[in-house]
C-alpha cells in the first residue's frame, strides 16, 4: 500500500491536508482531507454576554468576519425577540452586499482566475494573478485592488472597521450613515456594477469562448449529484442576508424550505476521529457516507447551490445572467463543480446591484437604527449566506442574556463532505499506477478550490497558486518519490 | 548595570538572635545576587553599628544598603542618616523588619530563620530598583489663615501675629470669642471669663498684623503648603464698617426683638440689628435680615434714621476676598449635644431642665437674668440637680468623655451654693479632675456640702408619686454606691451636655482636604506625638475641633499650632518626603479616571493638553492613583510597581517558598 | 495531598494602621503563623490588583489586604477604593476558578495588634482548609526574555 | 539567489484577519517585494516548510508571526522560524496575547472537546473525539495534538518585537514597513528589542474624540439597554464598559468613533504587566458609592468580568488560564 500525502494547506496555513492511499496496483484506495485545526468557540463563548457575539465570532474568520458579525447579530436579535428597524436591516444588508462583492472579486481573480483565464495547463509561473492581469489587460490589476478597496470602505463606513466590524448590536446598529456617506456609497456601487459586468464579460470571452474549458467544466471529473442549499427571499430569489434556506434535491425538486429556527430538523453533523472538522449532512436524508445521490445527505452550500436552490435573482442584470447560465449549462440543477466560478460571478453582479438598490433606498440615512429589547432573552438562531456557504449561529442564554450554549455551523463546513468526495474523485480518476504528474496536482487542487474552501477561514492566496507537494510512499511509509510544483 | 549591596543583620541583643539564626541568615544573604557584603552585628542601630555601614559604603563602594533589624518606623531614619553621612542617597536603603515581623511573633527557630530569609531576599530584590530621591522644597508664604475665633483660634492668631507675621482670622459669627465668651466664671479659679477673654479679643481686633474677618466664611481652598489660595465670603453686615463707630444706637432704636438662640442659648432676646454681646469684637453690629422689619415688610429703616454716621447700608452685598497664605489653622470649635435626643431627661418638655450652656448664661451678670439663678416662674430654686455625662460616655450617643463636664458641674454646684444656698445634687458616673488644682476644687465643693450621687440618671419626670414630690422635678437614679433606687425631687435640673463635633465638620474637612475620625472630630497627624498637624501639610488643627478640651488645654493647643506655623515661617521653605506620584505625560491618555481619586485635590486635568497632572506639594503619596491608572501612566516614587513586584518575587522565591522546616 | 500542606500567604499592610498593628503585635510578643509574609504600602489604596495576581502567580495560596477602618483612612477615604477593587477582583477570580475566599480584605487600626493576629491566624487556617492553589509553575515564570535569543537560536 | 534581505510571514492558530490587514496596505505590498526577498509567506506565495528547514539559521532577516499556540504543529513552526529568523515579530493579538481564542483557557481542553463534539446538531452516539493518531484500514492518519492551554508566541519562543491589534491597522503596518525600509537604507535604526511597534504610546482615549469629564459611575449598562447613545460623550461616562482607558492606542479609536465600546484588541499600554488588572482597578476606582450593597449592585452591571477584562489577553495575563485549564498542565 502506498501513501501520497498532499499537504497543500500545511504550506498555506496549517489548516488542512490531503492523504491519498494507493493500493498495491498504485490505484487510489482512498483519500482523506484532514483539518488539523480547532479553536473551540462553541465552548468559550459560553458565559459571555450575548451582545458580544458579533464581536467574538468575528474572530472565527478574518476573511469573512462580516458573515459571522451578521449571523451573530441576527441570532442576538432573535435571542431578545426583537426585529430591528427597517433602516438597520437595510444598512446591515448594504454592508453585507459590499463585503460579498469584495470577497467574490478576490476569489475570482486571485484563485479561480488563473485556472480558467490563464489555463489549467499553462506553466505554473504564469498561473497566478499576474498571469490573469497579463491576459485580461493591465488596468485590471488596478480594478481588482479598487474593487477590494471600495468593498472595505463601505464595510468601514457602516461597520466601523475594515476588518472585524463592531456596530451590530441586539436590536440594530449603534449608528447610521450620513447623506454624504450615502452618496459615496452609491457612486462606488455604480462602479461595482460595471466592474461585475466587465468580469462576466471576461469570463464569457475567455472561458465560455474556449471549448476546452467548457468541456472541462461539463466533464464528469468535477461532477457530483448532491443536494443544494441556499438562502432565498419570499419570492424564492437568492438573498445573502435574510430569508429561509431552500433545499433542492439532485434532481432539482425543492424538498422544502426551513426557517432559521428550524435548522436542527434539517441539518446534523457527524464526527470523524481523524479530523477536527465535523461533517454536516441533511438530517432528513441521513448519512450514507461520502457518496452521491438522492439517498445521500451530502449537500453543497456554494454560489452554485444557491442558484440551484433559488428560482432566480431579485435584480434585473443578475437575473439575465442567471437565465443564460442555466440555458448554457442545460437546465437546473447544475452539478458541475467548476460552474461554481461562473455562479460566483453572477452573485458578484447581484451583490453590486443590490448594493446600489439599498444605497438609494430613501430610508437608508434614517437615524432610527436601533430599538431597545423589552423581552427576556431566551434562545435564537441567525442564518446568513457566507460567500462559502450557509452560516448558522444558534445561541441559548439565561435571563440576563448570558450564553449558556452555543452552536455554530460555519460556511465551508457545509461542503466538507462534498470536498472530501471531489478530491477523492479527482485523485481516483487522475492517479493511476502510482504515477503522479505536476499537471494533475492542479486538477486535484481545482476540485476543492472551486468551493473556495475557507478552513480556519483563510485559504485565499494572492497569486491564486495552491502550491502542492506530493509525496509517494510505499506501504512501509518509505518515500519513493517527491514531486513539487513551483511558482 | 549591577548594584553593590551591603546586607546588615542585627541581633538586637537576643531579641532577634534568640530566635533567628543570624549568622546563617547573613551567610545566606551574602550569596544573593548583587550582594557584595553581608554582616551580622549585635546592635546595628548603635554608633559602632552605623559606623560599620558607613565604612563599608566608603571602602566597598556600596550602592545599596539593606538592614534586617526592627521596624522601619523605629530606625529607618537612623540608617538613612548613616547612608547619607557616607555619601549614599538615603533612599537607596531598605529595611527588613525581622524583629517585629519575625523573631517576636514566631516560636519555631527554623521557620523564623526561613521567614527572615524571605524578608531579606525581598528587601535585596527591592533595593536594587530604588531611585535616589531628593526632598521636595516648597517656599512658605508668611501669611497665615486662622479659621474660628474661639479662644484657641484667638490664641493661635495672637501668637503668630506677635511673631511678626500676618494673620487672617475668619469667624462665622458676628463676633469672635466663641463659647468662652458665653461663660460666666471659669473653673477652677473662678475668675470671670469675660475678664480674661475680652483683653485677648481687643488685642486681636487692634493687632496690626491681624485682619479680622467676622461674619465671614471660607468658601474655597486651593494650592498647597506654603502657597494656599483661600476664597472668603464676607457676608453683608448692612453696616458700613468705615463709618460705624459702634455706638449701638441702631440696636437700641431697633423695634424688633428676636429670641437669641446663639449667644443667649435661647434664654434671652436680641434686636434685629445687634452685636451678640456688649464686649463683642468687632463692635460693628450686623443686621439680621430674616427678622428685620424693613427687609420683611418694606418699611421701618429706624436704624438708618438714627445712625449718627449714616453707616447703615441696606444695599450692601456680600464681598468675596481672595487671600494667599502659607499655613492654615483650623479652630472651628464644637457644638453642644442636644439633650432632646434623650427624651427621658425631659429637656424641652420640662421647663426647669436646662443645658449647661443655658445655665452658664443664667449665671452671667450680663446674661438674661443678670446672673440670678431662678426658675422660669421667677422663684429661686430650693434644690438643684446637676446631671453629668449627658450624651457622653454613652454607647447610644457619644462613647467618649467630653472631659470638661465634671469640672463645669462642680463649678455650677459651687455657684448654686454660693448664690442660692439651695441643696445641690451631682449625679455622676466618675468624677474626673485630672489637671492642676482641679482635685482641690473638687474637695472644696465637697466641703460646701454638695451631695454626690454615683449613678446614671434613668429619668427626670414631673409625675409625682408622693405629696412632697408635687410640683417638683423628680430625678430617678440607681445609686451604685448604696445599691438603692433613689427618687430625688428638685426645683431645677442642669444637664452637663456633651461636647460634639460641628455638624459641618465633615464638609470642612473636605474643603481643607483633611479627615474626620469615626467620632467626627478632625483627625490629627498623630494623637500623641503630633496632635496639631494633620495629614495635609500646612494645615493644623487647634482647640475643640480636634476633640473636647477645657480652656487651658484649648489655649495650649492653639499656641502649639501657632508655634508649628511660626517655625514653618521661620524656615522660609519646607522639605517634603519625596514619596509622590507623577504622571507620564506621554502615556497619559486623559481618560480622567484618576481625576476624582485624590482627597487632597492634587490631580487636575489640563484641558488644552488633554492630560492630567499631579501637584507634587499637594500629593501625599498614598499611591491610590498609581494603582488606579488604566494606562499605567502614573508611577509612585518609593513604592513603584517594579519595587513592590520585585519584593513580592523575593518573598515567594522558590528556594525559600516552603514554610515547612527544611532539612 | 493537603495533609501537612503549609499555605503560603502574602499580606499587604498599610503604613499607618495595619503595619503599625503588626509592629504592635510584635512588641507585645503575640504569636502568629510564619506562613504569612508582609508587604508594606503607604495605603491599602496602593494595592494594585496586579500585585495580588502576581502573588498568586508566584506561589501564594492566599492574599490578605489590610487597611485602616473605613472612615479612619489616613488619606481620608482611599480604603473605600480598595474595598471596591477587591470586590471586582474577587468576582473575576471566581470566574477563573480561584476561590474568592483566597483573597481577604480586613481593617485594623494601629492599636489593634491583637485583632491583626486573629485575622492572620484565622486566614492561614482558612487557606489551609482550601488547600494548595495548585497553579503550575509556568504561571509565575516570566516569559523568555529576548536575551535568551542566542540559546534559543543555538 | 538574491542579495535582498529575506522576509517571511506565517500564521499559526489565527483567523486570517492579520493577512487580510497586510493585504489591505494595497500598494505598500510592493515596497516589501522591492526591498525584501519573500522566502516564506503561505498566504501570498508558494512556500515549503522543508525549504525553510533547509535554510541556514538566522538567514531570514525578519518574520512576522501571527496566530496563537493552539497545537503542537503551531509550536513546531514557532521554534523553526525562531531558529531561522534574526528578528521574530509577534504579529497581531493572537501571537501577542492570545486574543479571543485565548478565552478557551477559562475551561479545560476536555470540556472544550465535550462541548464541540456534542453540540445539539451533532450526532455522536459513540462519543468520538478527534485523535492525534487514527488507524484507518489504509493506514495511519495524524493530526497535531491539541494544547491544553493556548499559549502566546513569547511563551514558546523568544520574541523580538510585538505588533498588537486584531488585526493590526493597515496604516500601522504601512508605517512599520516604511520603518523597515528606512532601516535597510540606514536612514533609521530599529527600536530596542522587546519593544511594541506599530502602536501609540498612550491608550485609546488619547485618540478618542469623545468629550470626557471627571468620572463618577453610578451604574454600568449593556449597550442594548441604552435608549440613546450620546455621540459626543465618553462611553464609559454613559455607563458602557469601554476598555479604551486601558487599551493601547494606535487603532485611532475606530470602535468608540462608531459608538461601539473599545473591546481591547490592541492589548495593554506600554509596560503594563496584566491588562485585566488595569481595568479592574480603573473601573472600580470610579464607582460612585461607599455602600457595600450599592457597590455590589453597580458591579452586577458587569455580568462577565473575566470576559470583559481578559477578552483578548487571558493567555498573556499573570494567571494565563483558569484553574480548570491548569489541571491538565
Amino acid at each position: 500500500m502506498q501513501r501520497i500525502s498532499i499537504d497543500p494547506i500545511t504550506r498555506l496555513e496549517g489548516h488542512g491536508k490531503i492523504e491519498i492511499f494507493l493500493d498495491e496496483e498504485g490505484e487510489v484506495a482512498n483519500t482523506y482531507f484532514q483539518i488539523p485545526e480547532l479553536r473551540g468557540f462553541e465552548r468559550f463563548c459560553v458565559g459571555r454576554p450575548v451582545e458580544e457575539m458579533p464581536l467574538l465570532t468575528n474572530r472565527i474568520c478574518g476573511v469573512c468576519p462580516e458573515a459571522h458579525h451578521m449571523a451573530a447579530a441576527k441570532a442576538a436579535d432573535a435571542v431578545y425577540h426583537v426585529d430591528p428597524p427597517r433602516p438597520a436591516k437595510l444598512l446591515r444588508e448594504l454592508l453585507y452586499s459590499a463585503f460579498f462583492f469584495a470577497d467574490h472579486t478576490t476569489h475570482f481573480y486571485a484563485l479561480a482566475g488563473p485556472d480558467f483565464i490563464v489555463g489549467p495547463d499553462a506553466p505554473v509561473a504564469e498561473r497566478n494573478i499576474l498571469g490573469v492581469i497579463h491576459k485580461v489587460g493591465l488596468e485590471t490589476g488596478g480594478k481588482v485592488i479598487q474593487a477590494r478597496k471600495f468593498g472595505h470602505l463601505v464595510v468601514e463606513m457602516i461597520g466601523g472597521r475594515k476588518v472585524h466590524p463592531c456596530t451590530s448590536v441586539p436590536g440594530g446598529l449603534t449608528k447610521g450613515i450620513t447623506e454624504e456617506q450615502r452618496q459615496q456609497i452609491e457612486q462606488m456601487g455604480r462602479w461595482a456594477i460595471e466592474f461585475a459586468r466587465f468580469s462576466l464579460q471576461a469570463f464569457n470571452d475567455i472561458v465560455l469562448g474556449n471549448q476546452a474549458y467548457v468541456d472541462l467544466i461539463l466533464g464528469d471529473l468535477y461532477t457530483h449529484q448532491t443536494y443544494s442549499i441556499g438562502l432565498v427571499n419570499e419570492k424564492n430569489q437568492v438573498n445573502f442576508y435574510d430569508g429561509k434556506v431552500s433545499v433542492v434535491a439532485p434532481d432539482g425538486e425543492r424538498i422544502g424550505k426551513y426557517a432559521p429556527n428550524e435548522y436542527m430538523d434539517w441539518i446534523a453533523e457527524r464526527v470523524e476521529p481523524w479530523t477536527y472538522l465535523k461533517f454536516p449532512y441533511l438530517k432528513k436524508i441521513g448519512w450514507k457516507g461520502f457518496v452521491d445521490g438522492k439517498d445521500s445527505g451530502v449537500y453543497m452550500a456554494t454560489p452554485l447551490s444557491r442558484l440551484n436552490a433559488a428560482d432566480g435573482m431579485s435584480t434585473p442584470l443578475a437575473q439575465e445572467e442567471y437565465e443564460r447560465f442555466y440555458s448554457t449549462l442545460g437546465g437546473k440543477p447544475v452539478h458541475q463543480r467548476l460552474a461554481i466560478h461562473w455562479a460566483r460571478l453572477i452573485e458578484l453582479l447581484y451583490a453590486a446591484e443590490r448594493w446600489v438598490e439599498l444605497a438609494t433606498d430613501p430610508e437608508i440615512t434614517s437615524d432610527h437604527v436601533r430599538i431597545v429589547p423589552s423581552e427576556k432573552p431566551t434562545e435564537g438562531v441567525g442564518i446568513v449566506e457566507a460567500p462559502r456557504g450557509t452560516l448558522t449561529h444558534h445561541y441559548w442564554t439565561d435571563e440576563r442574556g448570558i450564553l449558556t450554549k452555543v452552536n455554530l455551523i460555519v460556511g465551508t463546513t457545509n461542503n466538507y463532505a462534498a470536498i472530501q468526495m471531489s478530491t477523492r474523485k479527482a485523485a481516483q480518476s487522475l492517479i493511476h499506477r502510482g504515477q503522479v504528474t505536476e499537471g494533475l496536482l492542479n486538477r486535484i487542487e481545482m476540485a476543492f478550490r472551486a468551493y473556495d474552501p475557507c478552513f480556519g477561514c483563510a485559504t485565499h492566496t494572492l497569486p491564486g497558486q495552491m502550491p502542492l507537494e506530493v509525496t509517494i510512499r510505499d506501504a512501509r511509509g518509505e518515500m519513493i518519490e517527491t514531486i513539487r510544483q513551483f511558482c | 548595570m549591577s548594584e553593590r549591596i551591603g546586607v546588615y543583620v542585627c541581633h538586637c541583643g537576643s531579641n532577634i538572635a534568640g530566635i533567628v539564626d543570624v549568622q546563617q541568615l547573613a551567610e545566606w544573604a551574602e550569596r544573593l545576587p548583587n550582594v557584595v557584603v553581608s554582616r551580622d552585628y549585635k546592635f546595628m542601630c548603635s554608633g559602632p553599628g552605623q559606623t560599620l555601614i558607613e565604612e563599608d559604603i566608603k571602602e566597598l563602594g556600596l550602592t545599596r544598603v539593606v538592614v534586617a533589624a526592627c521596624s522601619p518606623h523605629l530606625h529607618e531614619a537612623t540608617f538613612r542618616g548613616a547612608c547619607q553621612r557616607a555619601g549614599l542617597n538615603p533612599y537607596l536603603f531598605e529595611m527588613a523588619s525581622i524583629r517585629e515581623q519575625v523573631s517576636w511573633v514566631t516560636t519555631d527557630k527554623a521557620l523564623a530563620t526561613q521567614k527572615a530569609k524571605a524578608l531579606v531576599n525581598a528587601a535585596v530584590r527591592r533595593v536594587v530598583l530604588h531611585q535616589p530621591l531628593e526632598p521636595i522644597i516648597v517656599e512658605i508664604n508668611p501669611n497665615t489663615l486662622v479659621v474660628g475665633g474661639g479662644v484657641a483660634g484667638i490664641q493661635a492668631a495672637l501668637e503668630i501675629a506677635d511673631s511678626g507675621s500676618h494673620v487672617y482670622l475668619v469667624e462665622r459669627e458676628p463676633s469672635i470669642g466663641g463659647h468662652m465668651a458665653q461663660f460666666d466664671k471659669t473653673f477652677p479659679t473662678l475668675d470671670c471669663a469675660a475678664c480674661i477673654l475680652t483683653p485677648k479679643m481687643t488685642a486681636v481686633s487692634q493687632h496690626p498684623n491681624i485682619t479680622l474677618l467676622t461674619w465671614s466664611e471660607v468658601e474655597n481652598v486651593s494650592g498647597y503648603v506654603g502657597d494656599f489660595n483661600v476664597t472668603i465670603r464676607k457676608k453683608a453686615r448692612k453696616v458700613n464698617e468705615e463709618l460705624c463707630t459702634g455706638c449701638l444706637i441702631c440696636q437700641e432704636k431697633c423695634p424688633k426683638k428676636v429670641v437669641d438662640t446663639v449667644f443667649e442659648a435661647g434664654l434671652g432676646t436680641r434686636k434685629a440689628i445687634y452685636v451678640p454681646f456688649p464686649q463683642a469684637e468687632p463692635k460693628f453690629p450686623v443686621m439680621d435680615i430674616e427678622n428685620c422689619i424693613y427687609f420683611q415688610k418694606g418699611t421701618c429703616r429706624a436704624c438708618e434714621k438714627f445712625c449718627p454716621t449714616h453707616a447703615i447700608d441696606f444695599e450692601q452685598q456680600d464681598t468675596i476676598l481672595e487671600v494667599k497664605v502659607g499655613n492654615i489653622v483650623l479652630a472651628t470649635g464644637y457644638e453642644l449635644f442636644d439633650p432632646r435626643r434623650i427624651p427621658e431627661y425631659g429637656y424641652g418638655r420640662l421647663k426647669d431642665v436646662y443645658t449647661s450652656l443655658e445655665f452658664e448664661r443664667m449665671n452671667s451678670s450680663s446674661g438674661p437674668t443678670e446672673g440670678r439663678i431662678v426658675c422660669r416662674d421667677g422663684r429661686t430654686p430650693q434644690s438643684v440637680a446637676i446631671v453629668h455625662c449627658v450624651g457622653s460616655r454613652d454607647q447610644n450617643y457619644n462613647p467618649y468623655c467630653s472631659s470638661i463636664c465634671c469640672m463645669q458641674s462642680l463649678k455650677f454646684a459651687h455657684l448654686v451654693k454660693e448664690r442660692t444656698n439651695a441643696e445641690v445634687y451631682n449625679f455622676y458616673i466618675d468624677i474626673r479632675t485630672a489637671a492642676k488644682t482641679y482635685e482641690e476644687f473638687y474637695n472644696r465643693v465637697l466641703e460646701e456640702g454638695v451631695y454626690f450621687v454615683r449613678g446614671k440618671v434613668g429619668e427626670i419626670t414631673d409625675v409625682a408619686r408622693t405629696p412632697e414630690e408635687e410640683g417638683k422635678l423628680i430625678v430617678q437614679v440607681y445609686d451604685t454606691l448604696a445599691g438603692v433606687q433613689r427618687r430625688i425631687p428638685v426645683d431645677m435640673v442642669v444637664l452637663a451636655a456633651a461636647i460634639e463635633p460641628r455638624r459641618d465638620a465633615k464638609s470642612v474637612g473636605q474643603l481643607f482636604g483633611i479627615a474626620c475620625g469615626a467620632d467626627g472630630w478632625l483627625v490629627e497627624r498623630h494623637p500623641k506625638i503630633d496632635p496639631v498637624a494633620t495629614m495635609t501639610e500646612g494645615i493644623f488643627i487647634a482647640g475643640c475641633a480636634q476633640g473636647p478640651k477645657d480652656i487651658p488645654t484649648a489655649i495650649n493647643h492653639g499656641a502649639s499650632a501657632a508655634a508649628r506655623v511660626i517655625s514653618r515661617i521661620q524656615q522660609k521653605q519646607l522639605a517634603l518626603e519625596p514619596i509622590r506620584a507623577t504622571i507620564n505625560e506621554e502615556k497619559c491618555s486623559g481618560c480622567r479616571i484618576c481625576n476624582d481619586l485624590c482627597p487632597f485635590n492634587a490631580i487636575s486635568f489640563i484641558e488644552e493638553r488633554g492630560i492630567s497632572t499631579i501637584n507634587k506639594a499637594l500629593c501625599q503619596g498614598c499611591g491610590t492613583c498609581v494603582a488606579a491608572c488604566p494606562a499605567g501612566a502614573i508611577s509612585g516614587t518609593g513604592f513603584s510597581d517594579e519595587q513592590i513586584l520585585a519584593q513580592l518575587e523575593g518573598l515567594l522565591a522558590l528556594e525559600i517558598r516552603g514554610t515547612a522546616v527544611e532539612a | 495531598m493537603t495533609e501537612n500542606f503549609e499555605p503560603m500567604v502574602v499580606g499587604f499592610v498599610c503604613n499607618w494602621c495595619s503595619f503599625r498593628a503588626a509592629d504592635m503585635a510584635g512588641t507585645a510578643r503575640m504569636k502568629y503563623p510564619a506562613n504569612i509574609r508582609l508587604i508594606r504600602t503607604m495605603c491599602s489604596g496602593r494595592v494594585d490588583p496586579t500585585f495580588i495576581l502576581k502573588a498568586f502567580a508566584s506561589g501564594a495560596d492566599g492574599v490578605i489586604v489590610m487597611g485602616c477602618h473605613l472612615g479612619d483612612c489616613h488619606y481620608v477615604e482611599q480604603n473605600y477604593k480598595t474595598m471596591r477593587r477587591i470586590n471586582l477582583l474577587r468576582r473575576t477570580l471566581a470566574q477563573l476558578g480561584i476561590e474568592p475566599e483566597r483573597l481577604k480584605l480586613v481593617w485594623a487600626s494601629a492599636a489593634e495588634g491583637g485583632l491583626l493576629v486573629e485575622h492572620f491566624t484565622k486566614f492561614v487556617e482558612e487557606v489551609r482548609a482550601l488547600g494548595p492553589l495548585g497553579l503550575p509553575v509556568w504561571a509565575g515564570s516570566e516569559v523568555p526574555a529576548t536575551g535568551e535569543l542566542k540559546e534559543e537560536t543555538a | 539567489m538574491s542579495e535582498k534581505p529575506k522576509f517571511a510571514m506565517y500564521w499559526a492558530a489565527s483567523c486570517g484577519g492579520c493577512e487580510i490587514a497586510v493585504l489591505n496596505v494595497h500598494e505598500k505590498i510592493l515596497d516589501i517585494d522591492a526591498n525584501f526577498e519573500i522566502v516564506f509567506w503561505p498566504v501570498a506565495m508558494d512556500a515549503k516548510v522543508k525549504d525553510v528547514e533547509a535554510m541556514p539559521d538566522q538567514s531570514i532577516l525578519i518574520t512576522l508571526f501571527n496566530g496563537g499556540m493552539r497545537n503542537k504543529e503551531n509550536e513546531e513552526m514557532a521554534h523553526l522560524l525562531r531558529r531561522k529568523s534574526q528578528i521574530l515579530v509577534a504579529f497581531g493579538s493572537c501571537a501577542c496575547e492570545g486574543c479571543i481564542p485565548g478565552l478557551a483557557n477559562l475551561s479545560s481542553a476536555q470540556s472544550l472537546f465535550e462541548t464541540v463534539y456534542h453540540t445539539p446538531s451533532t450526532e455522536n452516539p459513540q462519543g468520538l473525539y478527534p485523535q492525534p493518531q487514527t488507524s484507518m484500514q489504509e493506514g495511519e492518519l495524524f493530526i497535531p495534538a491539541f494544547n491544553p492551554v493556548l499559549k502566546t508566541l513569547d511563551q514558546v519562543v523568544a520574541v523580538d518585537y510585538y505588533m498588537p491589534g486584531c488585526p493590526p491597522e493597515s496604516h500601522q503596518i504601512a508605517a512599520v514597513i516604511d520603518l523597515l525600509v528606512a532601516v535597510l537604507q540606514g536612514k533609521a535604526s530599529l527600536p530596542a528589542r522587546g519593544a511594541t511597534i506599530g502602536v501609540g504610546m498612550s491608550t485609546v482615549c488619547d485618540e478618542c474624540p469623545r468629550t470626557r469629564n471627571v468620572k463618577k459611575i453610578k451604574q454600568f449598562v449593556r449597550i442594548q439597554e441604552m435608549t440613546t447613545i450620546d455621540p459626543q460623550l465618553c462611553l464609559l461616562e454613559q455607563g458602557l464598559p469601554c476598555n479604551g482607558p486601558a487599551t493601547r492606542s494606535g487603532c485611532s479609536a475606530l470602535c468608540p468613533k462608531a459608538s461601539a465600546p473599545c473591546i481591547g484588541c490592541y492589548g495593554p499600554a506600554e509596560g503594563v504587566i496584566d491588562y485585566g488588572a488595569r481595568l479592574i482597578t480603573a473601573f472600580s476606582s470610579v464607582i460612585d458609592s461607599k455602600d457595600p450593597q450599592e457597590i455590589d449592585r453597580i458591579l452586577d452591571g458587569i455580568p462577565d468580568p473575566a470576559g470583559q477584562f481578559y477578552r483578548f489577553s487571558l493567555a498573556k495575563s499573570l494567571l494565563r488560564a483558569g484553574k480548570a485549564a491548569w489541571k491538565v498542565e
